[in-house]
């Protein structure tokens, strides 16, 4: 594991301390934060990252895994406002189950988020609880088929 | 701030009016022709291309062995390249398969010649390639095989009171 | 198969020449045999025949029938009335497209008519009479087909009373400054009417912009040439300009015809002023549904209002065909008319356009208080005697 | 007239709702829909995925290389931009390192294609605020950028120059004299553009005071590139997280306190003139070598995750690549700045007169074939 500069080992401890064990830290490359949480403690992880001044929702997307039948979701914050915190780029990931693909909002902590949320809800499936508007944004209105970047979804003629 | 304006808007004219006296950039294709140097080559031993136009395409019959790497590496990017059976005895070519390309789906990105191990698919200046057929844009390899004719007879040169082709 | 405006033009010139071949052989014949059953002496049709050859027979035959270059007629189809005005009309819009052109590194029209495309007007004028004329389903049918013919009614009517020298003019009034900009008056109604009758919300929020514009440019350019008439005592264009002889009223009236200037590109909906046809804001106003011929006759009404506009300018403010003797007033006239033509087009390529708050905020909080101070100036100058 | 009347005049009382888009002369492939109170907006709904194309989706069936002429169609106008971070987290996937030369070149490329972007978008913004001439000259010099990129990159705008493992060719031998003669050019040019344009009081009344995005706002809605740097933040990805060589070159970000659309345009303006200066530098910094690793053979990832940002011409470009291990990535999400920029959109048009719109709109550079992937 590369080594942690002085301020992203702040960071990570500032949060664990907060969390204990409930969240587990993923990996540290250069610049990059990543930890994972169950998605009911995922808002609380969220708001703590967020009271450590990262302001801006980068990404946010999910990946499908059929062979554990769950979806990853992840948001990848920026800070803006801060100088120091700038080179970093924190990823919050969280899995949730296939058959209920369900997940609170975090437009209210990053109102940045909105679009994003609104992108991986009709490429996923995965609805954003509280989301003001979750309806297709991309895609046309009539898709009927299963959201298209699930991956059993194929494309015509790709098996 | 009447000052600004005025000069402002009188300032916007007089460099209009200066522009109405300089030289004209525009090329007057169908008569002249942009002159460029060279297609676009690679040398399979260092991975790396010579800078070039990445026209059509230049293939030399005699090195192709028909491995296929071209329309491979094509495949998932335009998916236009076709290995076709080609009249005639070639030593190189135990097959006599060679590539057939359809100019109606290629994207010109150059990564077939990339792909070729033989140093026998290369790109040419051309750029002219429009068809009334849409039949007519697949190009077989014995057109492919031809060395375009050079056509470019000005160059765009940017000056300093202005750019122009000469 | 016709490809370029060339072969057209060739094809266009082989028919007339295997109808003029044909005609003696079978025309005329048929002409000359049922002609008789009706009682009409041969003769007769023999001079017309010969006068559409004979220049000077053709020439006689028009004086006898009343339609020669001194009659009425005369004045209001061709010189100095509608055919005049709109080949000025085309010129402007070659000229406009060409110095635009110049002025953005372009050519321009370039390749119809063998020098930088002078024939460019005639190709498009095939061009939009090739087109189909297309009437939106729910637009107002009988407008919609009105608007056209009046706006070019409107440009023409507009020719009526203005003179281009001592001797060319259609009809003399004593009120001939007054008559152009009552009907002008008219013009954003005709906008109105082709916008309301489009049934298209585009046009209809660019018919309604032109409307706020007259509010806002109708009362200081009204005001703006009082100076000028404070100055002569006259509405009669024929005095305005025998009053420059000495001195252009571009002196005495400098700011008036600063405001005139500015009136006459709102008014003609030029850029800054191109509100009512903002293509990136209301795609393009109340044109939007306008096709073909259709749209041609509304450009040609722009155009040659355009025209009149230039050619008022001209004698209000730059001595009409006030000039050296050695060329002939009329042509006086046309070098300055040139010159305000240019004038007016030119801020097309350097402006950016303006919004409609700005544009009434320019017309009533600067454009009217100027227009009183520049009529307040008139009036100590002719009390001067300055004229 | 019945008719028309029912039709001008909609439901909504004395309100009237326009669809911007997809076919307007001022929308672009895209829609704005729009409700106007007399010449205010109250209500803008930006409807994007005119072009959408499942870009993320096609990427899962393509292998590294074969992705890049793919990934670059969204953004043909900053086709190495938005290429560039996707080679760069790929490259982190399989484990290669350019040499220094390559990346050097990459600066040059992606710096050149921020100005031919730049002045695309300079070109719409003046004919969107019905500036005929500002379309023309930019459009017309943009072609001489062009023809330098075309030098390197062997195409006019989809270059599928920048590879994993380098860059596919080295520069030409005379590059160096006609960059610099076509900057020299271009430095001239830019007076003349501020004098036609930018001091232009028409233009300055058009967009001062127009589209006011605050600091406070831009950070809160996502914001980011030129945008960003209008409103004050001095956030660039260049900076902020030195990618590349953009360590070793000294540059600015231009910033503006405003936050108005005339801030956002002058801030490009000056970024034009900083990108020539990187280029500059680079011409100094840059030695002879190898501009491409002998990798040999398919690309294989590793199983793992990168992301990575770079500061293209719209903003900070994002790229998320996923691998399972095998030849073709798992999941690629690219989050692009102009789908970013598209919340502060229905922000600042809300508020704001109808001929305002394509002022705020396109001073926001949105692109939509890039939003839609």
């Amino acid at each position: 594991m590369p080594k942690k500069t002085k301020i992203e080992t702040a960071l990570i401890e500032s949060l664990k301390k907060k969390f204990n064990t409930t969240i587990k830290e993923e990996y540290v490359k250069p610049n990059r934060i990543k930890f994972s949480t169950t998605s009911d403690n995922f808002r609380n992880l969220a708001q703590a990252v967020k009271e450590l001044g990262f302001d801006q929702v980068i990404s946010q997307g999910g990946t499908d895994y059929p062979d554990n039948n769950e979806f990853r979701v992840e948001y990848h914050i920026i800070c803006v406002s801060i100088k120091k915190f700038r080179s970093i780029i924190f990823s919050l990931m969280t899995t949730i189950p296939k058959d209920k693909p369900e997940i609170e909002t975090l437009i209210d902590i990053w109102p940045s988020a909105e679009f994003h949320e609104q992108e991986t809800f009709e490429n996923f499936g995965i609805t954003f609880i509280n989301h003001p508007r979750m309806e297709k944004l991309l895609l046309p209105e009539d898709w009927d088929d299963i959201p298209p970047l699930r991956k059993d979804f194929h494309l015509p003629g790709r098996g | 701030m009447n000052y600004k304006l005025i000069s402002g808007i009188l300032g916007a004219f007089v460099v209009g009016l200066r522009n109405v006296f300089k030289r004209r950039m525009t090329l007057k294709y169908p008569e002249e022709h942009l002159e460029i140097e060279s297609g676009y080559t690679y040398d399979a031993k260092t991975e790396t291309g010579s800078p070039g136009f990445k026209g059509r395409h230049i293939l030399y019959t005699d090195k192709c062995t028909g491995c296929s790497l071209c329309a491979i590496a094509c495949e998932n990017i335009a998916d236009c390249i076709d290995m076709v059976k080609v009249e005639g005895s070639w030593p190189t070519n135990p097959k006599n398969i060679m590539p057939q390309i359809d100019y109606g789906r290629c994207v010109f990105c150059g990564f077939c010649v990339d792909a070729c191990p033989f140093d026998c698919l290369f790109m040419t200046p051309e750029y002219e390639l429009s068809a009334t057929d849409k039949r007519k844009l697949v190009h077989t390899p014995f057109q492919l095989a031809v060395f375009p004719e050079k056509k470019g007879n000005v160059k765009l040169i940017p000056d300093d009171r202005g750019a122009y082709h000469d | 198969m016709i490809e370029t405006f060339e072969e057209f033009v060739k094809r266009i010139l082989a028919l007339l020449f295997w109808f003029i071949l044909l005609s003696p052989l079978i025309i005329f014949p048929i002409l000359f045999l049922l002609v008789p059953i009706f009682g009409i002496d041969v003769t007769t049709v023999n001079e017309i025949l010969t006068a559409s050859i004979d220049p000077i027979k053709a020439l006689k035959l028009v004086e006898e029938l009343g339609l020669g270059p001194s009659s009425t007629f005369f004045k209001v189809v061709a010189f100095p009335g509608f055919t005049f005005a709109a080949l000025v009309a085309t010129i402007t819009i070659l000229y406009e497209r060409k110095l635009i052109a110049k002025t953005q590194l372009r050519v321009g029209p370039l390749y119809a008519g063998r020098f930088e495309g002078f024939l460019q007007p005639i190709a498009d004028l095939f061009k939009l009479l090739g087109k189909e004329l297309i009437v939106p389903e729910k637009a107002d049918k009988a407008f919609f087909w009105a608007a056209p013919i009046l706006s070019l009614a409107l440009g023409a009517s507009l020719l009526a009373v203005i003179p281009l020298s001592p001797t060319i003019y259609i009809a003399r009034s004593d009120f001939s400054l007054l008559i152009p900009f009552a009907i002008i008056g008219f013009s954003p109604l005709v906008v109105l009417i082709a916008a309301w009758a489009s049934s298209n919300k585009f046009a209809f929020i660019g018919g309604l912009r032109a409307l706020h514009q007259l509010a806002a440019y109708e009362i200081p350019m009204l005001i703006s040439i009082l100076g000028v008439v404070v100055l002569t005592g006259s509405f009669d264009l024929m005095e305005i300009v025998e009053a420059q002889k000495n001195m252009w009223f571009i002196i005495p009236q400098f700011l008036g015809a600063i405001i005139f200037y500015i009136t006459i590109l709102s008014e003609l909906e030029r850029v800054p002023f191109d509100l009512p046809e903002a293509e990136t804001e209301i795609v393009s106003g109340w044109l939007t549904e306008y096709t073909g011929m259709h749209f041609g006759l509304l450009q040609l009404g722009v155009y040659i209002k355009f025209y009149v506009l230039a050619l008022l300018f001209t004698l209000l403010f730059l001595g009409g065909w006030n000039g050296p003797a050695f060329l002939p007033p009329v042509v006086w006239l046309l070098t300055k008319l040139f010159f305000v033509i240019s004038l007016i087009i030119f801020p097309r390529a350097v402006l950016p356009r303006l919004r409609l708050d700005q544009l009434i905020r320019i017309g009533w909080a600067w454009l009217i208080a100027l227009s009183f101070i520049n009529l307040f100036i008139a009036v100590i100058e002719s009390s001067l005697g300055v004229i | 007239m019945p008719n028309s009347v029912m039709n001008v005049v909609d439901q909504g009382g004395d309100r009237l709702v326009l669809h911007v888009g997809p076919q307007h002369p001022g929308s672009g492939h895209f829609r704005i829909i729009v409700t106007v109170d007399g010449d205010y907006i109250v209500d803008a709904k930006p409807d994007p995925g005119y072009v959408h194309r499942g870009a993320e989706k096609m990427a899962e069936y393509r292998d590294y290389i074969q992705n890049i002429p793919h990934l670059e169609r969204p953004v043909i106008i900053d086709a190495s931009g938005v290429t560039l971070p996707y080679v760069l987290a790929a490259e982190k996937i399989i484990g290669v390192e350019p040499p220094v030369r390559a990346e050097y070149i990459r600066m040059i490329m992606a710096e050149l294609n921020r100005i031919i972007s730049h002045l695309y978008w300079l070109a719409i913004y003046g004919i969107f605020l019905g500036h005929s001439t500002m379309f023309m000259w930019p459009m017309g010099d943009r072609e001489l950028f062009i023809d330098l990129a075309e030098s390197i990159g062997g195409t006019r705008v989809t270059f599928s120059y920048i590879v994993p493992g380098g860059v596919r060719n080295d520069i030409p031998i005379n590059f160096k004299e006609r960059a610099l003669k076509t900057f020299d050019y271009f430095e001239k040019r830019i007076k003349e553009y501020e004098k036609i344009f930018f001091n232009n009081p028409l233009m300055a009344a058009r967009t001062e005071g127009i589209g006011v995005l605050k600091k406070d706002d831009a950070i809160r809605l996502g914001i980011t590139g030129s945008n960003l740097r209008a409103s004050g933040v001095d956030s660039d990805t260049r900076k902020d997280e030195p990618y590349c060589m953009y360590k070793k070159v000294d540059f600015d970000i231009p910033t503006r306190q405003e936050g108005d659309s005339y801030a956002r345009c002058v801030v490009r303006l000056r970024e034009l003139q900083q990108s020539m200066n990187i280029i500059k530098q680079v011409f100094d910094l840059i030695e002879p070598g190898p501009v491409k690793q002998v990798l040999g053979g398919v690309m294989r990832g590793e199983p793992g995750e990168a992301f990575v940002r770079t500061e293209a011409a719209r903003g900070t470009m994002f790229y998320h690549i996923v691998s399972d291990g095998d030849k073709i990535p798992y999941r690629v999400k690219i989050s692009v700045p102009s789908f970013r920029n598209l919340i502060g959109m229905s922000h600042l048009l809300i508020g704001s007169r109808l001929a305002d719109m394509p002022a705020i709109y396109w001073s926001l550079d949105y692109w939509p074939v890039e939003a839609d992937r």
